[in-house]
């Protein structure tokens, strides 16, 4: 099933979750609301003709006004994907957690908040996974500085 | 008596520095005597900012960063990471490149199966196999330091074809070691699959039933453990695949239940055959003609976006790429396999004993280098 | 009745003396046993010194073998100098106690260990001369130290003061608990086929023409199993692949001796060895015909041994005989470890309690029966 | 490797006003004696005369155990990790050397090979794997990344560039990653380097490893 059917489906089932559809990149995508993710995830993994029974990756993108979170995912059983996308503001960055749809949302939600700093609202565990707990700051924000020493090794490089 | 002894679960680390954990992974366990009641994977240990330095560097200079993500597979992740490039630019890739790059990939996967063919008899306390992997994996490392110098970080696969063409010597040399590996195979499951204490190790421990695979996002042997026919090669065929002709391994629970270790490891020993197969099969129809596409010395990408999927010894490898018209990329996120892999040990590793939690995690395959980026 | 090695020892230092001019015999006689029996035991402590050296080298060489490589070579011919530099190295290097560690149980724990392995080669005879002390009770004696072995091991895992060392102490209770009572059965087994339970007296038994004068051909089919059911209990009881969970590397570290360096570390290595040899010697003492060749003796003219035409020759046959009937099976062991993977706790206690000890029963029942019958 | 500055001799002590006495001279009217006088002095200022009968043999045992016993601790950390693997492996057997027990534990292992990117939420356990390990230890650095960041160096934030900043390190090999056979040659460097050793620098920096003064940059 191409993008644009699942878009169809979508838009007919939950209309106000879509906000745009676009398909001028190499991989089109879905811009849905933010608010509705978790039902877009759920609907889209229950529907007999979807079955989007795979998360394959969670994006954040830091594009300085606002984030994106994007999501990949796709099914095994049809071979279909879609990529979904919520833009979320900057200095609010929080979204609904979808772990509880997804389980392998888990770790990747986890990943987007300790190097983006975006809270997923509902995850079980939020904490940092890659970095140490006491970092500071989040790394893949484009006003992101290395820290000049962390406990006491200097960062310099030689 | 009893009832008034009190009991404690105590909690042990594994890891960093532990002989099996594969690097720098670390298990927190909560254990009740032998039994293991819980594990928890803390990982990071190896958190190399590869998504950061994408954003820093061109697309032609992260090639190498990708050859140190799964650094036992360093050839596929060049494949996929050039694919993903020419998806976004449109570069034509020469036919023989497509050819080429394939067979590096499907010789690193040999060499990447055999290592955690080593690793895992290793785990189980047999150390025989370690070496014996190794001894194949060698020639494997000195065909591709015939073919691009390297060892261990090919960078083989360059934007818009290879970096060398293949030289008749090294295909010679190739085919000797093709037809020495249908030996070894034998010899291999003589030492380890079959031994009696090995299959009373794995069978039908970890057991991973299929939904819960597809769940939590795992792909790769582990996913074609528990019995579920996927594999990016045939379920979205990319570079010279469709022409190839190999078949999809799976689990069938020979020995004990459908995913269990044994499973995830008789599929990784199957991917051998295999692979060994489908480089027959590129070295017997390898096109000629160029090797390498014209490509700009400095690559500008116009502002676009794709993921692409390839699949490498541990599963999908994705690269998600968001260009902004620049010779940088603007975000640039990696899919590892073993990241989404190791995400399910915690759900496994449940009231096994000590012993079988290092068996399901060498099943697993993690590569902490792509883990944590 | 040849006497024993003490009374080798003893006569060797009466004739020295009656050189110079010294009576030997009015020293008291308690004195005299006394330094005999210093001597033997020293002797001893170096022949366990040079074998578990030995093997320390020839593990990593078969290992080396086996696995497609060479194992240390350049150290010395052969790298025979290998496991010197390794004992100088290791004897000069720090000794740690953690801090944490009881510190007077993590002292006592590596001598309890070496006490274990060493006391019994005083009973391990290697010709009808050559043994230091010809126990009645030897079997008996040998079984009972190895097991103290065990309470050393428990102790070092538990005054690490390590999780990891205690996992290994615990291991290896379990595993004792399991392997001792197959081991017993398959002793009691040889020790109902002939009646005795001095191991010297075991060997002399066996004597004849060729190998099936030996208990496990003499006493087949219930020696023979026995001899299996021993010789896997030893392996257990050794702490070697397929049953090396105390140390098991890949999953506890490296078990109870994981706080362990310098010195006392050595003395876990060597120790390792000296049980491993214990163990083959005994099996071959019991089942294999101890000091007796698979080929006719030299001096056996008639069937019978005779000891007094060459006593130096006849030891010496007897110790060749007996050392390679050990080294043999001590390289199986060696063997084993660097082909097999390694059992989980469970399997071990289930194949000890549940394939082992009714095998044991068999064989002692078999054997009673055959007892009985003749 | 050694530091010999700030140290005499007794013997010396007493012969300082004589010494004193013929450094003041002009060096063309010393006599032959003097000027010999003076090269002893030299040499003895310079450690070379430590070299002596009851050292020596002492020094050459106990280097020549300590370079053939190298016993690595289990611990790769990235890529470089497989390579040392592979140096334990059938091509180039570093166990011929004697290098190839590798223990699981710290405190059995007098040999850390750092193989592979130290990363900050790494560095504090690989001070403590090196605190753990018994003296004598060596430190090797395996490739870039553990000798000064290696790739990491300029964008990565969370890479620490280089373990000298975490423990002292007796020898750097280069490589990304290192050949098998350039790890060969590190821990040859270093069995040249622990030849040099001398059981004097046991005296003279306190017989108690806790007492002595280590080295470590950070």
């Amino acid at each position: 099933m191409e993008a644009k059917d699942i878009c169809e489906i979508l838009m007919r089932h939950l209309p106000d979750a879509v906000r745009e559809f676009c398909i001028d990149t190499a991989d089109p995508y879905l811009v849905i609301e933010p608010t509705c993710i978790s039902d877009v995830a759920a609907f889209l993994k229950n529907h007999p003709d979807l079955q989007f029974d795979m998360l394959q990756l969670i994006t954040g993108v830091d594009r300085c006004q606002s984030f994106e979170v994007v999501y990949h995912l796709t099914s095994l059983r049809f071979g279909h994907s879609v990529t979904l996308k919520a833009m979320i503001l900057h200095d609010r960055p929080r979204i609904a957690s979808i772990a509880d749809i997804y389980p392998a949302a888990d770790w990747h939600e986890r990943e987007t908040y300790d190097l983006l700093g975006i809270v997923f609202a509902g995850h079980p565990d939020l904490r940092r996974i890659l970095l140490p707990d006491d970092w500071e700051g989040h790394p893949l924000r484009k006003d992101y500085v290395a820290p000049e020493s962390y406990h006491g090794i200097s960062n310099a490089p030689q | 008596m009893v009832q008034s002894l009190k009991t404690d679960e105590i909690l042990v680390n594994m890891g960093p520095q532990h002989p099996s954990t594969h690097g720098v992974l670390r298990c927190l366990l909560k254990t009740d005597g032998e039994w293991v009641r819980e594990v928890w994977p803390y990982i990071g240990y190896l958190h190399r900012c590869k998504e950061k330095i994408a954003e820093k560097v061109s697309y032609i200079q992260f090639m190498p960063y990708t050859d140190r993500l799964d650094y036992l597979a360093s050839a596929n992740n060049n494949l996929g990471w050039a694919m993903a490039v020419e998806r976004l630019t449109s570069i034509e890739v020469p036919e023989r490149a497509v050819w080429l790059r394939v067979l590096a990939a499907e010789l690193n996967r040999i060499a990447s199966h055999l290592l955690s063919y080593g690793t895992f008899g290793m785990e189980a306390g047999a150390f025989t196999p370690f070496f014996y992997g190794f001894r194949e994996r060698e020639t494997i490392v000195s065909i591709f330091d015939q073919l691009c110098g390297a060892r261990l970080t090919y960078h083989y696969a360059r934007i818009g074809g290879v970096m060398r063409d293949l030289s008749p010597e090294t295909a010679k040399a190739i085919r000797r070691f093709l037809d020495e590996m249908d030996r070894r195979w034998v010899e291999y499951n003589t030492l380890l699959s079959d031994n009696e204490i090995f299959v009373r190790r794995t069978a039908n421990v970890g057991v991973i039933p299929a939904d819960l695979a597809i769940a939590y996002g795992l792909t790769g042997p582990v996913l074609r453990g528990s019995g579920v026919a996927h594999d990016i090669r045939k379920a979205a065929p990319y570079a010279c695949y469709p022409k190839l002709d190999f078949k999809v391994c799976v689990g069938e629970g020979l020995k004990g239940t459908v995913g269990d270790c044994w499973d995830r490891y008789w599929v990784r020993m199957l991917e051998i055959r295999e692979s060994v197969k489908i480089c027959r099969q590129i070295l017997d129809g390898l096109p000629e003609g160029p090797y390498q596409a014209k490509v700009p010395r400095i690559l500008k990408v116009l502002a676009n976006e794709a993921y692409v999927r390839t699949e490498a010894p541990r599963g999908e490898l994705g690269f998600y790429i968001i260009s902004d018209g620049t010779d940088k990329p603007w975000r640039c996120r990696i899919r590892a396999p073993s990241f989404c892999n190791l995400s399910i040990l915690n759900r496994i590793a449940r009231n096994c004993l000590v012993a079988d939690v290092i068996m399901i995690l060498g099943s697993i395959d993690v590569v902490m280098g792509e883990v944590d980026r | 009745m040849p006497g024993t090695l003490t009374d080798i020892i003893n006569y060797v230092i009466q004739t020295a003396l009656g050189v110079v001019g010294l009576d030997y015999a009015r020293v008291p006689e308690m004195l005299r046993i006394g330094a005999a029996m210093l001597i033997a035991c020293g002797a001893m402590l170096g022949y366990v010194a040079v074998v578990a050296l030995f093997f320390g080298w020839a593990e990593r060489r078969v290992a080396g073998r086996i696995q497609a490589r060479q194992g240390p070579n350049i150290v010395g011919p052969f790298g025979l100098l290998q496991l010197i530099a390794d004992a100088i190295k290791i004897l000069v290097k720090e000794d740690i106690i953690p801090q944490t560690a009881h510190r007077f149980l993590f002292r006592l724990a590596p001598i309890l260990v070496f006490m274990g392995a060493f006391a019994p080669f005083v009973v391990l005879p290697f010709s009808e001369t050559l043994v230091v002390s010809n126990l009645s009770l030897g079997v008996y004696y040998a079984l009972s130290f190895a097991a103290l072995e065990v309470v050393g091991v428990i102790m070092a895992g538990w005054a690490s003061n390590n999780k990891w060392s205690l996992y290994g102490g615990m291991r290896l209770a379990a595993q004792m608990m399991s392997y001792e009572i197959p081991m017993g059965l398959a002793v009691l087994t040889v020790a109902v086929l002939s009646g005795h339970l001095n191991l010297r007296t075991i060997v002399l038994d066996q004597q004849g023409y060729w190998i099936f004068s030996w208990n496990v051909f003499r006493g087949f089919p219930w020696a023979f199993l026995a001899m299996f059911v021993f010789y896997l209990a030893g392996l257990a009881g050794s702490k070697r692949t397929p049953f090396d969970l105390p140390e098991a590397e890949s999953e506890i570290v490296a078990g109870y001796h994981t706080e362990y360096s310098g010195m006392r570390f050595v003395i876990f290595y060597l120790s390792e060895y000296a049980t491993m040899y214990v163990v083959s010697a005994l099996t071959a003492v019991l089942f294999l015909g101890g000091w007796h060749g698979p080929i006719p003796h030299v001096l056996a003219w008639d069937g019978q041994v005779h000891w007094e035409a060459g006593p130096v020759l006849s030891a010496l046959i007897g110790m060749v005989n007996m050392i390679g009937k050990s080294f043999f099976l001590m390289f199986v062991m060696l063997w084993f470890r660097w082909t097999y993977p390694r059992v989980r706790v469970d399997q071990i206690v289930y194949l000890c309690m549940k394939v082992l000890v009714p095998l044991g029963i068999i064989c002692l029942m078999g054997a009673s029966a055959w007892a009985l019958v003749w | 490797m050694i530091d010999r500055s700030g140290e005499q001799p007794r013997v010396i002590r007493r012969l300082d006003g004589e010494i004193a006495r013929i450094q003041a001279k002009p060096p063309a009217e010393r006599t032959f004696q003097e000027q010999r006088i003076l090269s002893l002095y030299e040499q003895l200022c310079e450690g070379q005369m430590e070299r002596n009968v009851l050292v020596l043999p002492v020094d050459a045992v106990l280097n020549w155990a300590r370079a053939w016993s190298l016993w690595p601790v289990t611990f790769g950390l990235a890529c470089c990790a497989i390579e040392m693997m592979a140096a334990g492996g059938p091509k180039t057997d570093i166990d011929r050397f004697g290098a190839g027990a590798f223990r699981p534990s710290p405190r059995q292992s007098g040999l850390m090979i750092v193989a592979g990117t130290l990363t900050y939420k790494m560095a504090p356990r690989l001070r403590r794997v090196y605190d753990q390990m018994a003296e004598p230890r060596y430190v090797i650095a395996m490739g870039g990344c553990a000798i000064a960041g290696g790739p990491y160096a300029r964008h990565g934030y969370h890479v620490v560039k280089g373990v000298d900043r975490v423990v002292p390190v007796d020898v750097y090999v280069p490589g990304c990653p290192p050949r098998p056979e350039a790890l060969l040659d590190g821990i040859m460097r270093l069995q040249d380097k622990i030849r040099q050793d001398t059981i004097r620098r046991v005296w003279r920096e306190g017989f108690w490893p806790w007492k002595r003064k280590t080295s470590a940059k950070s």
